[in-house]
């Protein structure tokens, strides 16, 4: 097989000169897809109406040229070869109803399709390429001026941050935040400190007035602090699941124990 | 004359849209690169519709040897094209891009966003690294969203800087796209059965296109 | 669109005067540096006016947002000076003061004056020179009278600048600073030992701080 296979077509000296060029011209093609493509030119129809099984034959034409000539053809060439083999067989044979593969026309269509996107793509290209384009046709601003963006940073910090600042470096072993009127506050943690090691021993309810530190229920003041700080302490007990809390009734005394479930 | 525009802007109107409209031109005719809106918002007193300023400042220029062009979301003056032969003195040489390099671009503008393996399922050959890489590096391609599909693959989209380039509005406005739509030829048919070409490809929605080219 | 102008040029008339306008517009627009009129004129078609063309576009830019000027004996376009504060915009970005700053400037705070010996003698590590310079920049801090001991070393002091960021009439108004004295915080006990910092300081440390703190 080889120029008879042209012959089955009418083509003209030039057409049949354009193709035996391609051999020669192997390297300057995209892969199998552009072969296929400028292949198909000789046609000289929509490529919609294409005649697959012409190409296929005209590619396997191809193939074979340049195996005699000993041309080194990429794997992709070989792959494409032996699909249009393939392709080729299934439309010149009647379909086989048992077969479950696409048929042969849905296959030549497909190709058909990819090679009419291609040139499409081409010519695409062709056309964005063909626009004026910056800095050939139009031009931007040659002397642009300085259009910035000035980033100024400042720098802040409160008085808090200045007293906690100086709090943590004065009181750096036992570090605690700094608090102005601290003699009349008693902290959470605090309260946590001193209910950790008491719990361990609140086997049965017990008011959480007891739980309150000495020294803090005259003053109404300390007294409020420490009540606050001494339940939101507890509340993290229970929490973390040391410990149970009940009211039983609105404004009745809080009561604790030590969790006992196992 | 160094206030900063926020502080006028509280406590006095915004200027007069002539004025607003001047402040626009000399902040576009400034810049060499294209401004957003919010950009030139961002810089105008408060209170200031920049977008109403360009619109204006567009019909000024029409038709005079530089023109106020859209570029995205952006706004940049630019020379009437017809007058390109005036400046063979600051044309500058542009890389020529290999045919592969060109073809790649196209289809990555019309098919945004669009994996690699598409790419080479349409070119039916596969496309080498440098390809990309120049496009990426003249900053004419981007990456995109990673595809939702097995292997989560890369997209890739095009730039701003690619439609200042090529004169383009925004990526709907490449030539030809509607009828290429059309025809059914954006579409990323699935090959019946195997095919040797562009293997290993999964299937792929096409939602991701109709987002890109619908939006606003 | 690539005509030679020189072709044209030979052949046909100069271009009517408002075409010669968009033709000087764009190249002084798309040019790096400013264009003679005898450069223009190599450039646009023969027989053309640049000096007229120029002139008219100069009063056509009368008031807008960019002018027509000459530099030397060229011309370019340049932005309206009136609108040159919108070039550059500035923002104003707030950070935290880092730890070491802070801390530092307590100490000169509650310490005044004070040596950089002393602030590392507080803080327990060195203070880095870029700390203090930070400081001094902000002018939060500012360098005080030297001490009157071995080496001279200078104090620090924090200025009025510093007062007014904090709200405060005077360092004496630092809250806590009452508290943290009654708490004997404030004592500057030397460090157990030798004394390797602060040395020979008590003396005349106590009239500094209360002149300091006591004045006015």
């Amino acid at each position: 097989m080889n120029d008879n296979l042209f012959s089955e077509d009418p083509v003209s000296v030039a057409d049949r000169l354009a193709a035996e060029a391609l051999i020669v011209d192997v390297d300057g093609f995209e892969g199998p897809l552009d072969v296929l493509l400028t292949l198909s030119r000789t046609q000289k129809v929509d490529l919609r109406k294409i005649s697959v099984l012409a190409l296929a034959q005209q590619y396997l034409a191809f193939v074979e040229k340049a195996r005699a000539l000993r041309i080194e053809l990429a794997a992709d060439y070989l792959v494409m070869a032996a699909w249009l083999a393939f392709l080729k067989s299934r439309l010149l044979l009647p379909p086989d109803p048992n077969d479950e593969g696409p048929s042969g026309e849905e296959l030549a269509a497909h190709l058909a399709f990819q090679l009419e996107r291609l040139q499409a793509m081409r010519d695409a290209a062709a056309r964005l390429m063909a626009r004026d384009q910056l800095g050939r046709d139009f031009f931007k601003r040659g002397q642009g001026e300085d259009v910035t963006r000035i980033r100024t940073v400042t720098y802040s910090a409160t008085l808090l941050d200045l007293m906690q600042g100086y709090a943590r470096i004065r009181t750096r072993d036992e570090f605690r935040p700094f608090v102005m009127d601290r003699d009349a506050v008693f902290t959470m943690e605090q309260a946590l400190e001193r209910m950790r090691p008491l719990i361990g021993f609140a086997g049965t309810w017990t008011d959480m007035e007891t739980y309150l530190p000495e020294g803090w229920d005259a003053d109404p003041v300390r007294r409020r602090s420490a009540t606050a700080a001494t339940f939101a302490a507890s509340l993290e007990l229970v929490k973390e699941g040391h410990m149970e809390m009940k009211q039983s009734d609105t404004f009745a005394p809080i009561q604790l124990r030590k969790r006992t479930d196992t | 004359m160094t206030d900063a525009p926020e502080e006028t802007g509280t406590l006095f109107e915004a200027p007069p849209m002539a004025e607003q409209e001047r402040m626009v031109e000399a902040v576009l005719f400034a810049s060499a690169e294209p401004v957003t809106l919010a950009d030139l918002e961002a810089r105008m007193p408060h209170g200031s519709n920049a977008a109403q300023a360009v619109e204006m400042l567009q019909k000024r220029y029409d038709g005079r040897g530089v023109r106020v062009v859209q570029v995205g979301d952006a706004w940049a003056i630019r020379t009437a094209p017809d007058l390109g032969f005036l400046m063979q003195k600051e044309t500058v040489e542009t890389r020529k891009l290999s045919r592969a390099a060109i073809e790649t671009l196209a289809i990555v503008a019309y098919h945004q966003p669009c994996t690699r393996a598409e790419i080479e399922e349409i070119r039916g050959v596969s496309v080498s690294r440098g390809t990309i890489d120049q496009l990426l590096e003249m900053e004419w391609i981007r990456l995109g969203r990673r595809r939702m599909t097995p292997g989560r693959p890369v997209t890739f989209v095009v730039t701003p800087q690619f439609l200042d380039h090529f004169g383009l509005e925004n990526a709907r406005d490449l030539p030809g796209l509607k009828e290429l739509r059309a025809a059914g030829l954006l579409e990323n048919r699935p090959p019946p059965g195997a095919m040797p070409l562009g293997e290993g490809r999964e299937e792929i929605e096409n939602d991701d296109q109709s987002e890109m080219f619908e939006e606003e």
